[in-house]
């Protein structure tokens, strides 16, 4: 069988990855699309040929199960992700919550409140540290939190706080320095997935949701920064 | 690298083919807001210009709305037993077309606009049919703009990339496009890929560009 | 006002036309012989070309009726399009096509109208485009570019010929080297033209009937040796009056001198070099100019002025700046004269009075 | 409505500087690609397209790269000690002109190379300078192109979005311009907003183009 | 070839050019003089347009002199640009600013020339542009649009003026209105003219110094009467040959018949309309046309011929057509007569032959 799974941007590459794994276990061909969640959202609303949703958050598939789009049983958190607040200069982030606190750096890189549960983490954090209304200034907004990444990434911004997945993509690349943000300070960033109320009966949709929850399919999410 | 082909191809087409449609569908209305005197003129040039002043996945969100089950223009391809344009081929063609068409007439129209009427009067009475002259003597007139209009038309199909990631649904082998591919790498941080892909486009593109613009210029020295 | 001689339908040109172009209005009726020339012939800016233009089919604004024979190329209740009327028309700017190479222009409408390849080295030979086929329009000298202009017309095998000033940037020589081609496509080809020109020489040369414009309206029209030949005309007023004769060549001498019955006596004329060779009994054209004639009470033979006519004066008019016009009759044909008021008082100059027309062989136009 | 106003002002501020310098710029390259013999006529004609066939936030990328403090215009801005343009309104114009310029280089192009050289001749013989034969004769005879060079590239500048999303930083009063926030409704699934949003645009836009086409008509009847 | 007459840097025109077109090639070296009117003439591609434009700083690659006085417009070192040169121009195809109205057309020039209202008013009203003001250029007639570049070059205060058939399109009746003005222009303002025409009309009238050109090259150069007068050159093998005389108004009478004093004797004339009242003393040219001299053996005085001079064969040339052309000695002046074969032949006319050349008043061109 067949199976397109609709993936949010952040995670596009491990999906690639799963598929890949689950079509050499099963024989099912796996087709990855990526867009923004809020694209993919819209586009399952108008007819888009998904069979799954890999969401970035935990609200759009709810909210497809509610418009009887998604199938409620299928509900699946399939990640936890993690903010780290990253910097490309090395010396930059010794204490993070403090480097936060004192402000000096020319720009935080944070992916759209509004738009992306990373975003939103970000947010939350700061607020809980009393200093989202001092850095207004400083803050710039990418469109996801890819675009975030970019602007910590080409050092226009000092430092970004960024999903882990990618923080350790970047330190492979370029080094830089990281503080993990304790989990306490943000609710968890869960990621859940959903199969589409149009993939019923498809064999390879539901087989790779089984497989999405087996061990194999956890150690390759975990290994790429993701609880 | 596998990824590549199939979306190598799906652009050729779709910036071919978008390219194509927009010559064949702007040249009679960038003709026709040339040399008319109607009122309706600048109104028309106006709305052809009107899309871009949209961001693209704004525009492609509207598109989807109205290729959608529900839309307007999805009821009709419904009715006429098409199904709905949405993430299909035909459905980012169209889109694409849409999205360019200003790219193509205006620069046409301007073009038009400058052809010397007693050139044209004199073919009619050398036995040349209104369509005759317009291909024997207004395309050759208008070399420049032809080749502007190609150039501004295929070039911003192939970097076009919200309208067709929102319409198109970024479909591997069907609707994922270069322009996307390339989103998607430098999304995903994988920048030595990115480049690569970056690099060859633009290397691509700017030959194809020379081509195209020499290409003009013989095509026309040959004619006739 | 136009000569309604020849309203029989299928075989003549009808032509009534009516348009406006800001202050400017064009209101002709004109019936054409549909086999010879007709010269349009008026002042700049009397709506000579916007005529033709609308001959064409080039205004699409002009309302009225142009018909050439039994064709009908517009009437009340349908227009053809000026592609599908087959006039060949030579702008009074050239107006050849930028892109394409002389040759190219000239394959242009010839293909269209799918004419020889005979047809097309025909026109390139007698005007000698040759060494320009291969050039751009925007390369070519003003008379060249006319020649061209002229050349194309002539291959797109028109039914009417439609001519806007067709000879005005080119030289005295050049000119006179083309003349003979129009005026044998006019004998052989049976093609009629309209034929707007400046010159009185072309209208003296080529007119079989002449229309005088003035201010978008018809002055006169007639066959051209009876307009010119009308005294009351503006023509007759301006420097190069003077009249046609029909006339028929009788003997031409070893030096080329012909020998020419005319309706006013037997006259000598040169004939141009292009043109040397007229069999006995040709019917040709003389034309003879007022300020050419000079008169004299007896006949003089001891002078180079070989043509003596016995006239009679019939009436004297006076012109602006101390000439005299002087009609005479020779033979029962009009004749006139151009002396000073000098000559008048001296030789006592006087309608009746019976004297002779004295012309120089090398004065006559053939 | 509150982040409406700061986003019309920075679009209204952004789309005109941007068509400004986009005419300053684009009409001695136009003039020179149009009339120029040199054989880098082709090349940089193809060069000004380029930027066309990079999706927007591609380019938006490569822009952040090379605006940053490792980039080259980032060293060249640094050493001059203006820091870097990244998140600032300058960047932000930078980006756009350079992203708009094939939109308005090309068609003036094309219109100027349909200007008859006789005409300019003539006007050198009336003591016209070539400044001002330009001014008086090339720009009152291209106005069908100088109006589709304007019209296209205000009105790219109004819906380009995804580099002005990238090199901006969506920074509000400064950078965040309407088709950012556009694009940020509708991703929020704020559809409702995204429509008014939208219409808004498109009617402005609409009646800001007649007026567009109508101004340049009248200009030149009422020139000289 | 060029006449070398002129060689003092300062006061005349110096003309040293080179330029290649395509095949084509022009290389002139000419002196004319600063104060008249130098008209250039030959046939139709022989590049007086490309010599026009050249001087006009319109030919960028064309290399050499063009010196106005003491006014360099180029050399080998430096080349003035086009509107630096303070030239007029008329171009052969009349070149208006398509976008403006014909008064905005005036005033380009004229504003950046920085004329005054009265020069702009004067030529509206001597060229009759005043009902064509608010027209564009696409609108006028072809002799209108000449017109209005006229008057445009006119205005726009130039040095020289550099005109290229600028009459061609005209009508007979407004070419004569408009000669005068030329010919004032000369007279009065002292700008040099380089005119090209076609018509040995204008030659005639306008031509102080005449410059003949074949294919890029001069084949003659001088003062005009000279080359008019030179029977070896190629324009006297033409039909309008003819000799021209300086010659002084003595008397008019009361018809406007001029007498007139020439080298060759006194002769009568007939000046036209717009040129009646010249005072005694008014140095005039005549031109008399070969074909309108005739020869009589004797003196009549009883015909219409007014002016009789006596006169010595110098020389006979047969021409083509069985034409003669005779060169006379008429009181140490050159004459041509243009008669037939057959007259040499009834008169036994030869070298050294007195006789009397008999020349009609109406056919003298003042
Ligand atoms: N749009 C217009 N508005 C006003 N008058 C116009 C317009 N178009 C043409 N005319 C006038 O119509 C008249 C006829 O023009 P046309 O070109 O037919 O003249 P013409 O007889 O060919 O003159 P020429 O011998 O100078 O070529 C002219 O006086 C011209 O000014
Ligand atoms: N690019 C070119 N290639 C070849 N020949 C050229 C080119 N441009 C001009 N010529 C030739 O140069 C010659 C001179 O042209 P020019 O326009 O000066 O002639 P002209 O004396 O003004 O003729 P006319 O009386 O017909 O206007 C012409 O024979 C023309 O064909
Ligand atoms: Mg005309
Ligand atoms: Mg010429």
């Amino acid at each position: 069988g067949q199976a397109r799974i609709a993936v949010a941007s952040n995670f596009g590459e491990v999906a690639r990855l799963l598929a890949d794994d689950y079509s050499r276990r099963s024989g099912h061909a796996i087709q990855v699309s990526t867009a923004s969640t809020g694209k993919l959202y819209a586009q399952i609303g108008h007819g888009a040929p998904f069979d799954i949703l890999l969401s970035a958050d935990d609200t759009t598939p709810l909210k497809l199960v509610r418009e009887g789009l998604a199938i409620e049983a299928s509900l699946y958190d399939y990640a936890t992700g993690r903010l780290v607040l990253w910097s490309r200069r090395p010396e930059l982030v010794r204490d993070g919550e403090a480097l936060l606190r004192a402000g000096t750096f020319n720009k935080l890189a944070i992916a759209n409140p509004e738009l992306a549960p990373y975003g939103a983490a970000a947010r939350e954090l700061l607020t809980r540290l009393g200093r989202w209304d001092a850095l207004q200034p400083k803050l710039v907004l990418g469109e996801n939190v890819g675009q975030a990444m970019q602007f910590a990434f080409t050092a226009n911004a000092d430092v970004g706080l960024l999903p882990r997945s990618l923080a350790m993509e970047a330190e492979k690349k370029v080094g830089g320095s990281s503080w993990l943000v304790p989990q306490e300070q943000y609710r968890p960033i869960v990621q859940s997935a959903v199969l589409l109320s149009r993939a019923r009966d498809n064999a390879a949709a539901v087989g790779f949701l089984q497989y999405l929850r087996g061990d194999a399919a956890r150690a390759v999410i975990r290994a790429h920064g993701y609880d | 690298m596998s990824p590549l082909w199939p979306a190598i191809l799906v652009t050729a087409r779709l910036a071919g083919l978008t390219t194509l449609i927009l010559l064949v569908l702007g040249m009679p209305l960038a003709w026709w807001l040339a040399r008319t005197r109607s009122a309706w003129r600048v109104p028309i040039g106006a709305v052809v210009a009107l899309p871009m002043v949209l961001p693209p996945t704004v525009l492609g969100f509207y598109l989807l709305l109205g290729m959608g089950p529900h839309g307007p223009l999805g009821q009709l391809t419904g009715a006429l037993g098409l199904g709905t344009l949405a993430f299909t081929f035909e459905g980012l063609l169209l889109a694409s077309v849409l999205y360019s068409l200003p790219f193509v007439v205006h620069p046409l129209q301007a073009g038009f606009a400058g052809i010397d009427a007693a050139v044209l009067d004199a073919a009619a009475t050398l036995r040349a049919s209104p369509l005759d002259r317009f291909v024997s003597v207004v395309l050759p007139l208008s070399r420049p703009a032809l080749v502007t209009a190609t150039l501004l038309g295929f070039a911003h199909t192939v970097g076009e990339f919200g309208v067709v990631l929102m319409v198109g649904g970024n479909i591997e082998g069907e609707t994922r496009v270069l322009s996307v591919l390339l989103y998607d790498q430098v999304e995903a941080m994988a920048y030595g890929d990115a480049h690569l892909l970056a690099g060859g486009l633009l290397l691509f593109s700017f030959l194809a560009l020379l081509l195209m613009q020499r290409m003009g210029r013989r095509t026309v020295l040959a004619h006739e | 006002m136009s000569d309604e001689r020849q309203t029989d339908t299928g075989t003549g040109i009808e032509i009534e036309l009516q348009h406006r172009r800001g202050n400017f209005s064009l209101d002709v009726a004109l019936h054409l012989p549909a086999d010879g020339v007709s010269v349009v012939f008026g002042p700049s800016g009397c709506g000579k070309s916007t005529l033709l233009r609308a001959i064409a089919g080039l205004e699409p604004e002009a309302r009225g009726i142009v018909r050439l024979r039994d064709e009908v190329w517009q009437d009340e209740h349908h227009r053809l399009p000026a592609h599908q009327r087959r006039g060949g028309v030579v702008f009074q700017h050239a107006a050849l096509l930028p892109h394409l190479s002389v040759l190219d222009n000239l394959r242009y409408g010839w293909r269209r109208a799918g004419g020889t390849a005979a047809l097309l080295e025909e026109w390139i030979d007698k005007l000698e485009l040759a060494p320009l086929l291969a050039r751009r329009a925007a390369t070519l000298s003003g008379g060249e570019q006319q020649r061209v202009a002229l050349a194309r017309a002539l291959v797109s095998r028109p039914q009417w010929l439609l001519l806007d000033e067709p000879l005005s940037a080119l030289d005295g020589a050049r000119r006179a080297e083309i003349l003979p081609y129009l005026e044998a496509i006019k004998r052989d080809a049976g093609i009629p033209m309209l034929y707007v020109t400046h010159s009185v020489e072309e209208v003296a040369r080529l007119a079989d009937h002449l229309v005088l414009l003035d201010a978008g309206r018809v002055t006169a029209s007639g066959a051209a040796l009876d307009v010119l030949n009308r005294p009351d005309l503006p023509l007759a007023l301006r420097e190069d009056a003077g009249v046609v004769l029909e006339a028929r060549a009788c003997h031409q001498d070893e030096h080329g001198l012909i020998e020419l019955d005319t309706p006013a006596g037997r006259l000598h004329a040169h004939a141009p070099a292009a043109r040397v060779g007229h069999r006995p009994g040709t019917p040709l054209r003389v034309r003879i100019q007022a300020r050419d004639v000079s008169l004299a009470l007896q006949a003089h033979t001891d002078t180079s002025l070989l043509n003596l006519l016995p006239a009679t004066i019939t009436a004297l008019s006076p012109l602006p700046g101390g000439q005299v016009q002087i009609r005479l009759d020779a033979g029962g044909q009009l004749l006139l004269a151009r002396v000073s008021h000098r000559s008048v008082e001296r030789l006592d100059l006087r309608p009746g009075l019976q004297l002779w027309a004295q012309i120089k062989a090398v004065a006559l136009l053939v």
